[in-house]
């Protein structure tokens, strides 16, 4: 079970409180129905899956049910850091290579 | 008398408290404190089980954790028999009932053992190469067969009267392993005051201070320092001490899994004890202390009952005071035996030889032994194990041939040095590193927060493995935040210490010979099956191991892993270390299902939900359904109903007088802000803006891909709130999209979601006479049509208590859905009642709801839609705000396929015969007359007997369905096919005039 | 390739079975192939078998990071059925049960095919409604499954509890009798002997670094651990890794790899007669030959390549297996593991050509792979040997996301690989 | 904001009917714990920007708590932090909370849930380790202090956890989850004295 900080309880806490919620950073069209076949695909089917880094979504469900995002290595499943739903990707990661 | 092998004055327990036991229905007396193995032993029973392939007579090989051979099954009562339970770790209890297993007729007539004839027939893997002709005999014959032969213990037959229980623990420092290492490590934590816990797999804590006799710590013997520590440490309340506790599983940052063994070691364990006990435990960090386990020797017939570790002959002599035999044999390739047959030479027994593989060792023991006028033989094997079911003799010779001379014995120790217990740190995501001068693999690189010490670590004596543990256990008090320590490190006075040994098989097991030498005692392999592996083309390490199930067995090969890699690099010619070691997965012994399950049984295995009114519902007899996690009423027979009647009776109440109906389990959510009715707009397909407040509107949801996701009736109460309703079982997941949406994409709204699923009992009171039922209990609402007309919302009082009514029907007849508090939801439900007997009114349940809706051909999402209709599939369009710009699901619901022509439709169903009912799921096609495979064009999603409608009705998906109004299709059943007509989908009251009726 | 018989176990026991020969070889690579399949798991060694057999294609090479069949295929609770819902998904599953039956002989090697039948519960009413559809869907498709009531199940799986005071009571069952277990490596092993007796290169421990692409767009070839390897062809079978091996290639793909995890128990004599799957209280169960109760949990709900998942997974799989099965609460778990499936939006599988000339993907088995192994390899082989699908596998496109012309069975049946 | 609908549901006058609260007076023993349902208490679901957190502490009496997993008590009234902008509002005072955020104009939802939670009562030395059996927050005094609060989960059912003492707390539940969160924590009081 893994732990994690959640950024607005500001504490690690256990994964049984939180549920996953997908690839982060993937913006929904503001214009939806001017998009093409092909972005759509992109937007709601075609995923990174990285073995490696991930940037994904997690909710604090049975916490302040807040949604926020997560950097975590998907071999070690480590969480690099995690920050609040709306903040941009962060440019540097701390203590990773590259 | 406790056995004849019992040693007066020797061993730690008492002999006053003795216990009865018995084995194989043979009963047996032994000493509290007593392992089943020591008592067994002390009566001089070795033989206790047959091995898994050829039913070879077993012994025990050890005297803890690691036993492959002493399984048993042990018998409180009839529904508590637990199969393949170590006989070596089994504590005795006055009363024990012990079993052996796999044999028939008896353990030491056992008819399978006609395999052990037939063994070179049953080489590694020989099942992958026969059994294939007949084709048909390998069902009728040989599988069966084959399974027969399997398994070890029985399955226990009956549900297990005793319980579980788990229990979450965070700690800064856990110490795994209660040894003198252990035991230092957590005196220097706790000494900072910071949380500890401290485990060990054993009853007493002491590790192998149980056996080593030449240890002193602190001035007194070292099991004796080992108690003391361990009661200062239990004095402490930083401090948690766990004995009987193993930890199994090592899980991502530093969450660790341990079993606590309460109540298998007890006569009669009270009835509040749980039997085991699941520790979940994050610690900050993890200290490893799991100490080493004993390698055997490979030579022929090295499984007699009889040969045992040296190191456990020494703890059953040391710890239990019983000898292993009278007349002992002794075979290492290192100095730890040499301990044990001094020990048992100055107990008494007749050592009859050690025979040492190794030229010309040096070194205090030996000296010692000699010293006490034991034969040593140096650069000698033993290549040959003499007896049957119990070791008679050892055929030794010069390890490079020559002459053999067999020597007569009644018991062999071995020892070909000790394997660091790395598992836990593998398990962790350590890597390993294998140590070319000791030639063992020792902690490597760590992936988490935790730090080896001691005999795991590869580290050798008790003095350096003591200094090690007592600074690691400091530094990870401080690395956990820890401030000062003031604690005294253990002084070491005397110590035993030893360390390398061989890998492999001995001479006399070699390539040349056909021998059976096991390295895998449990699941009977061979070194001669390891080298046929290889020579089969299985390089990879994990090859060897499936293809000969070395290490598979349930000791999860602690004592041959490391002889069967050594054999398979030898046969490969490759170092070790490139050959590479399997992966140790979790646990690290077997747990038992109950304790991982520990409370999630009967009732709390998941939630039983219940609404207000179901004490009145069980009342009344009501029958209940299974809908999610809540139990709704299905239907309410009288005397001598069955489903069908009641279901009858109750649909032609609601459209004749009136019914009630619990409708608590629907989601509610109430959506509240400024912005409510803008994010209405974007989460529902609906429009919402322009939506007057009191006034109701069907409202669909959509997943992004545009496939309907749920529905319900919204009210709004006020410009800046809405009473959302969700379908029951779809609550959870709508709150959750809905909140997905309203953070992440439009967090620009003022808007909040509240779930008031279980604020509000919800009673629904349908048909001509509801509103004279409801009317004499509210107060202040104007119950006319004009006031309040059909798919509105008041809210006012019933019964004195707060509701909020609907004006709605999911029925087609006038009706109302009334909201109250939870808690008066019953009281409310029984004036309604009360009321509504004046009028001949009935309850209704989930059944009759069923069929009533489906008779105005209102659809149930997750019925009648399945995850792959689109609302023009379900002939939802009026429901599609046509000039809305964005919602959710709008782009995916215009994707080609969405979009094309022949995609099913829902459509009605008429069968030609009235009578007959079709059956939900039943797939539909044009032409009845074509062959298998048929083409299905849809199916049928509802399906009732309309007794209002006097035929059968039924909803179905049909490709195309819209197209076909009037055509005939065919429902092809096992017994016939049946006829239907494709028919619009409201069966009754078409103009829909009976809602105001 | 010398036959496998009990004559052969008699000769090579009166030597000591020092006469047995390597069951596959391992060669170095060459410089260059007609066909890479990258991934040796019972997939790719079923591709590369059929290859050989079917097509006559030999100069074949089948890359292995690790060692063959040591991915899902070793990982697996080898659940062997066809009961599918759709036809796309039926016909698939069907050609591969068929193949199944037979195949022991057809690789003269003992893949313990078991046909002991496949029982999915159902709870509720909604259960009902889902699994008669299917019953109904696959009695027109000619694939066997049958309805029980709870008495018939208990019937056909004694140990089961049909309590009607269970917190989710069994209301009846579904049984495909075709439907059972596989020995899993076996089926590695077995294709892989027939394979390399054909001239097939199996090369373990070779990690596929990057995906060579002409000017053209067109594959030439990989790059791995061992060098470059030359190919006109190359087939991508590779499990949890598909999509970072597409992307090698500059394919994007609608996967995401989860943890998912299994367990066996302790070896017992005989007591589970048959395969049980739940989907609402989720867990299915088997007894292997071994006689170890072998268990599946559901994936970890994050993407993961750690081939390891959290306690509370197996907890939640072994509730529902006491719950379905209480006389087990006392039986231990010996051993438990994770794999790495790859999951597609629809959870149904890619078995197609890509945009890339040349490139072939077979992936997406989520976690229902192994029943699928030699007919997934069989038509998987004709689309790269004809560079066309087969009819089977056409319906299965990487385009039919953009297009929505989905194979749901999730959805739809909501039933449990 | 919302007037029209607070005000309605704020005066409780005079059922006619009785009211049965989940589990009246269900309570259990074991060695060092105690466990019992509590009586029926007025709840809202409190949610606001910071902007109108002012005014919202000035109508409740008492000031909401802006700090991650704590609560503040006055005058039989505790407000928990739950979430950045959420706050569980529980009165046992028989005053209505409700009523009084009707009269703040400023942006917020307050949202009537008083049926919706059962509350029950865990209290006794064995208290931490009787919650420990099923939830898995660390409740040691340093990570959860008196006065704590916090959303959580119990077994498989969710929870919002408040520390009132040293060897005390309070369980909120949602009213169909309450037989189930009760038979656990006895269930885990009938062990925690091991």
């Amino acid at each position: 079970m893994l732990l994690i900080r959640c950024p607005y309880c500001e504490e690690e806490r256990p994964e049984l409180e939180f549920r996953n919620a997908g690839e982060a950073h993937i913006a929904r069209s503001a214009n939806m129905s001017g998009e093409s076949d092909d972005d759509f695909e992109k937007f709601f089917f075609i995923r990174s899956n990285p073995k490696g880094i991930i940037y994904e979504r997690w909710r604090h469900m049975h916490g302040c049910a807040r949604f926020f995002n997560a950097v975590r290595d998907t071999v070690t499943d480590k969480f690099v850091m995690t920050y609040k739903a709306g903040e941009p990707k962060p440019a540097k990661l701390p203590g990773v290579a590259k | 008398m406790s056995g004849a092998f019992r040693i007066p004055r020797a061993g730690r327990l008492s002999q006053a408290k003795t216990a009865r036991f018995s084995f194989d229905g043979q009963s047996y007396t032994g000493i509290e404190g007593d392992t089943l193995a020591s008592a067994l032993l002390a009566n001089g029973v070795h033989l206790v089980g047959r091995s898994f392939k050829y039913h070879r007579p077993r012994g025990f090989l050890s005297a803890g954790a690691e036993e492959p051979n002493a399984l048993v099954q042990i018998v409180r009562d009839d529904a508590r028999k637990t199969p393949n339970v170590r006989a070596t770790v089994q504590e005795l209890y006055d009363g024990l009932a012990a079993n052996s297993q796999n044999r028939w007729p008896s353990l030491s007539f056992d008819v399978g053992a006609v395999n052990d004839l037939a063994s070179p027939m049953f080489s590694a893997g020989f099942y992958y190469k026969t059994f294939m002709w007949p084709k048909a005999a390998w069902k009728s014959l040989y599988e069966p067969k084959i399974r027969e032969a399997a398994g070890l213990g029985v399955s226990p037959d009956k549900p297990d009267p005793d319980h579980y229980s788990s229990r979450y623990a965070h700690c800064d420092v856990l110490v795994l392993g209660g040894g003198a290492a252990g035991i230092a490590a957590a005196l220097a934590a706790a000494e900072t005051g910071v949380r500890v816990i401290l485990a060990d797999e054993q009853a007493e804590f002491g590790g192998s201070l149980r056996f080593e006799t030449g240890a002193r710590i602190d001035g007194q013997d070292g099991f004796a320092w080992a108690q003391a520590a361990i009661a200062r440490l239990g004095a402490m309340d930083n401090v948690r001490v766990l004995s009987r506790t193993t930890a199994f599983g090592y899980y991502a940052q530093n969450f660790v899994g341990l079993v606590e063994r309460v109540g298998d070691h007890l006569k009669a364990p009270g009835h509040d004890l749980p039997r085991e006990r699941l520790w979940q435990v994050r610690a900050k960090r993890v200290v490893l202390a799991s100490g080493a386990i004993e390698r055997h020797m490979v030579f022929a017939n090295n499984d007699r009952p009889g040969i045992m570790l040296a190191g456990a002959a020494r703890t059953f002599l040391n710890h239990y005071g019983v000898a292993v035999g009278r007349n002992v044999g002794v075979y290492t390739a290192n100095d730890s035996a040499y301990a044990a047959a001094i020990d048992l030479k100055k107990a008494g027994v007749n050592i009859a030889a050690i025979v040492d593989l190794r030229d010309n060792p040096t070194g205090p023991v030996i000296d010692e032994a000699r010293a006490l006028g034991i034969e040593i033989n140096f650069g000698r094997a033993v290549i040959r194990a003499g007896g049957k079911l119990r070791v008679s003799s050892m055929t030794v010779q010069p390890k490079n041939g020559g002459g053999e001379r067999t020597i007569s014995v009644d018991a062999i120790l071995m020892s070909a040095g000790w394997t660091p217990s790395v598992h836990l740190f593998s398990q962790s995501r350590g890597k390993v590193a294998f140590n070319d001068e000791t030639k063992r693999f020792v902690p490597g690189t760590y992936a988490q927060d935790c730090v080896s010490v001691g005999a795991c670590n590869g580290t050798d004596g008790l003095s350096a493995s003591v200094d090690e543990a007592y600074a690691a256990g400091a530094k990870a008090a401080r690395d956990s935040g820890a401030k000062s320590a003031k604690g005294v490190k253990p002084k070491v006075d005397a110590s035993e210490s030893w360390s390398r040994g061989m890998l492999g098989a001995a001479p006399g097991a070699g390539p040349d010979t056909t021998v059976k030498a096991f390295v895998d005692f449990q699941n009977d392999v061979t070194a001669k099956d390891i080298r046929q592996a290889v020579h089969e083309g299985m390089r990879s390490i994990e090859h060897v191991k499936r293809f000969t199930t070395n290490g598979m067995a349930t000791d999860q090969g602690k004592t041959s892993n490391m002889h069967g890699l050594a054999i398979a690099a030898e046969t490969l010619g490759k170092p070790i270390p490139e050959v590479g070691l399997t992966t140790f997965r979790a646990p690290y012994t077997p747990v038992t299902f109950g304790a991982i399950v520990s409370h999630a049984r009967g009732p709390l295995f998941d939630p039983t939900r219940k609404t207000a009114t179901h004490p009145w519902a069980e009342a009344q007899g009501a029958v209940f359904e299974d809908v999610g996690q809540w139990k709704r009423a299905w239907y309410f027979p009288k005397a001598g109903e069955d489903m069908h009647a009641a279901v009858d009776r109750e649909c032609v109440a609601v459209r004749t007088t009136a019914g009630l109906f619990d409708a608590s389990t629907l989601g509610k959510i109430e959506v509240v802000g400024p912005d409510a009715a803008k994010f209405m707009e974007l989460l529902y397909t609906n429009p919402w803006e322009k939506l007057e407040p009191g006034r109701c509107r069907y409202g669909i949801m959509l997943r992004e891909d545009g496939f309907i996701y749920d529905d319900g009736v919204v009210g709004r109460l006020a410009p800046d709130r809405f009473h959302v309703t969700t379908t029951t079982g779809g609550a959870p997941r709508v709150m959750n999209h809905m909140e997905d949406y309203l953070q992440t994409e439009f967090p620009h709204l003022n808007v909040w979601l509240t779930s008031i699923t279980e604020q509000w009992a919800v009673i629904a009171v349908q048909g001509p006479k509801s509103r004279d039922i409801i009317a004499p209990l509210v107060e202040g609402i104007d119950m006319s049509d004009e006031a309040l007309p059909h798919m509105s919302v008041r809210e006012g009082k019933i019964c004195g208590v707060p509701t909020r009514l609907f004006r709605m029907s999911f029925t087609g007849e006038r009706g109302f859905e009334v909201n109250v508090p939870a808690d008066y939801g019953q009281a409310v439900w029984e004036a309604l009642w009360a009321e509504g007997q004046k009028h001949g009114a009935t309850a209704y349940g989930t059944e009759s709801m069923h069929v009533l809706r489906a008779e105005k051909g209102y659809i149930i999402v997750g019925q009648d839609t399945d995850g792959t209709v689109t609302p023009n599939d379900a002939g939802l369009d009026w429901a599609v705000g046509k000039k809305k710009s964005d919602f959710v699901g709008i782009r995916g619901m215009a994707r080609p396929d969405l979009v094309a022509k022949g995609r099913k439709q829902l459509v009605g169903l008429k069968t030609k015969d009235p009578k007959v009912v079709l059956e939900e799921g039943a797939q539909i096609v044009e032409d009845p007359k074509q062959a298998i495979p048929m083409k299905m064009i849809g199916h049928v999603t509802s399906s009732y007997w309309s007794q209002n409608c006097g035929r059968s009705i039924a909803l179905a998906l049909v490709a195309g369905g819209r197209d076909r109004m009037g055509d005939t299709l065919y429902v092809p059943m096992p017994n016939g096919v049946i006829e239907v007509e494709v028919t619009g989908m409201v069966f009754f009251d078409e103009t829909g005039g009976r809602l105001n009726g | 390739m010398k036959k496998y018989s009990v004559f052969a176990i008699a000769r090579e026991a009166m030597r000591g079975h020092k006469g047995w020969e390597e069951q596959w070889s391992s060669p170095e690579p060459k410089k260059e192939y007609d066909v890479i399949i990258v991934g040796a798991g019972g997939h790719g060694l079923a591709t590369a078998y059929y290859l050989a057999t079917v097509h006559g294609i030999t100069n074949v090479a089948v890359l292995e990071k690790g060692w063959l069949g040591g991915g899902n295929t070793g990982r697996n609770t080898t659940i062997i059925r066809s009961n599918y819902l759709y036809d796309e998904s039926a016909g698939i599953y069907d050609h591969a049960l068929k193949l199944w039956d037979g195949l022991s002989q057809e690789l003269n090697y003992n893949v313990m095919y078991s046909a002991r039948g496949v029982m999915m519960l159902a709870h509720n009413v909604h259960d009902i409604q889902v699994l008669k559809r299917h019953v109904h869907a696959n009695r027109l498709n000619g694939i066997d499954n049958e309805w029980l009531s709870p008495e018939q199940a208990k019937e056909f799986c004694p140990p089961l509890n049909i309590s009607r005071d269970a917190r989710y009571p069994v209301v009846g069952a579904a049984l495909q009798r075709r439907g059972g277990t596989a020995r899993h490596d076996a089926v590695a092993w077995g294709y892989a002997r027939g394979a390399s007796a054909r001239g097939v290169h199996i090369i373990q421990n070779c990690e596929v670094t990057g995906v060579k692409r002409a000017a053209n767009g067109a594959v030439m070839g990989v790059d791995t651990t061992r060098g470059f390897i030359g190919a006109k062809k190359v087939g991508v079978v590779a499990a949890g890794h598909s999509s970072v091996i597409m992307n090698m290639a500059g394919v994007r793909m609608p996967l995401e790899s989860y943890p998912l995890q299994a367990l066996v128990s302790e070896p017992v004599k005989p007591v589970v007669p048959c395969v049980v799957m739940s989907n609402t209280v989720h867990a299915y169960i088997s007894q292997s030959d071994k006689g170890e109760l072998v268990i599946g949990a559901g994936t970890d709900q994050y993407v993961s390549y750690s081939q390891t998942g959290g306690l509370h997974i197996l907890q939640h799989t072994l509730d529902a297996i006491c719950e379905m099965f209480p006389i087990f609460t006392r039986m231990k778990m010996l051993r438990s593991w994770g794999g790495i499936v790859d999951v597609t939006p629809d959870r149904s599988p890619i078995l197609a050509k890509t945009p890339v000339p040349g490139l072939y993907v077979n992936c997406g088995w989520g976690t229902g792979g192994f029943k699928a192994t030699p007919g997934s390899g069989h038509v998987f082989a004709h689309t790269i040997a004809k560079d066309d699908p087969h009819p089977i596998n056409a319906p299965f496109t990487i385009e039919r996301f953009r297009t929505g012309r989905l194979i749901d069975e999730a959805a739809a049946a909501a039933v449990a690989h | 904001m919302a007037k029209a609908a607070a005000k309605k549901t704020a005066a409780a006058a005079s059922p006619s009917v009785d009211r049965r609260p989940a589990l009246a007076g269900r309570t259990t023993t074991a060695t060092g714990v105690k466990v019992e349902v509590l009586p029926p208490a007025e709840r809202i679901s409190l949610r606001a920007p910071e902007a109108s957190v002012a005014a919202l502490s000035k109508a409740l009496g008492l000031t909401l708590p802006k700090k991650p997993k704590t609560s503040a008590s006055k005058g039989g009234r505790t407000v928990l932090w739950l979430g950045p902008d959420e706050w569980l509002v529980i009165d046992e005072g028989g005053n209505d909370p409700l009523a009084d955020c009707a009269t703040v104009t400023e942006l917020h939802s307050a949202v009537g849930i008083s049926h919706r939670n059962v509350a029950i009562s865990v209290t006794g030395p064995a208290a931490e380790a009787t919650i420990n059996s099923g939830c898995p927050q660390d409740l040691s005094l340093d990570a959860f202090p008196a006065g704590a609060a916090s959303r959580t989960i119990l077994g498989k059912a969710e929870i919002v956890l408040l520390r009132t003492a040293d060897d005390a707390f309070r369980v909120e539940c949602w009213r169909s989850f309450s037989d189930y969160v009760f038979t656990f924590l006895s269930e885990g009081a009938r062990d925690a004295a091991g």
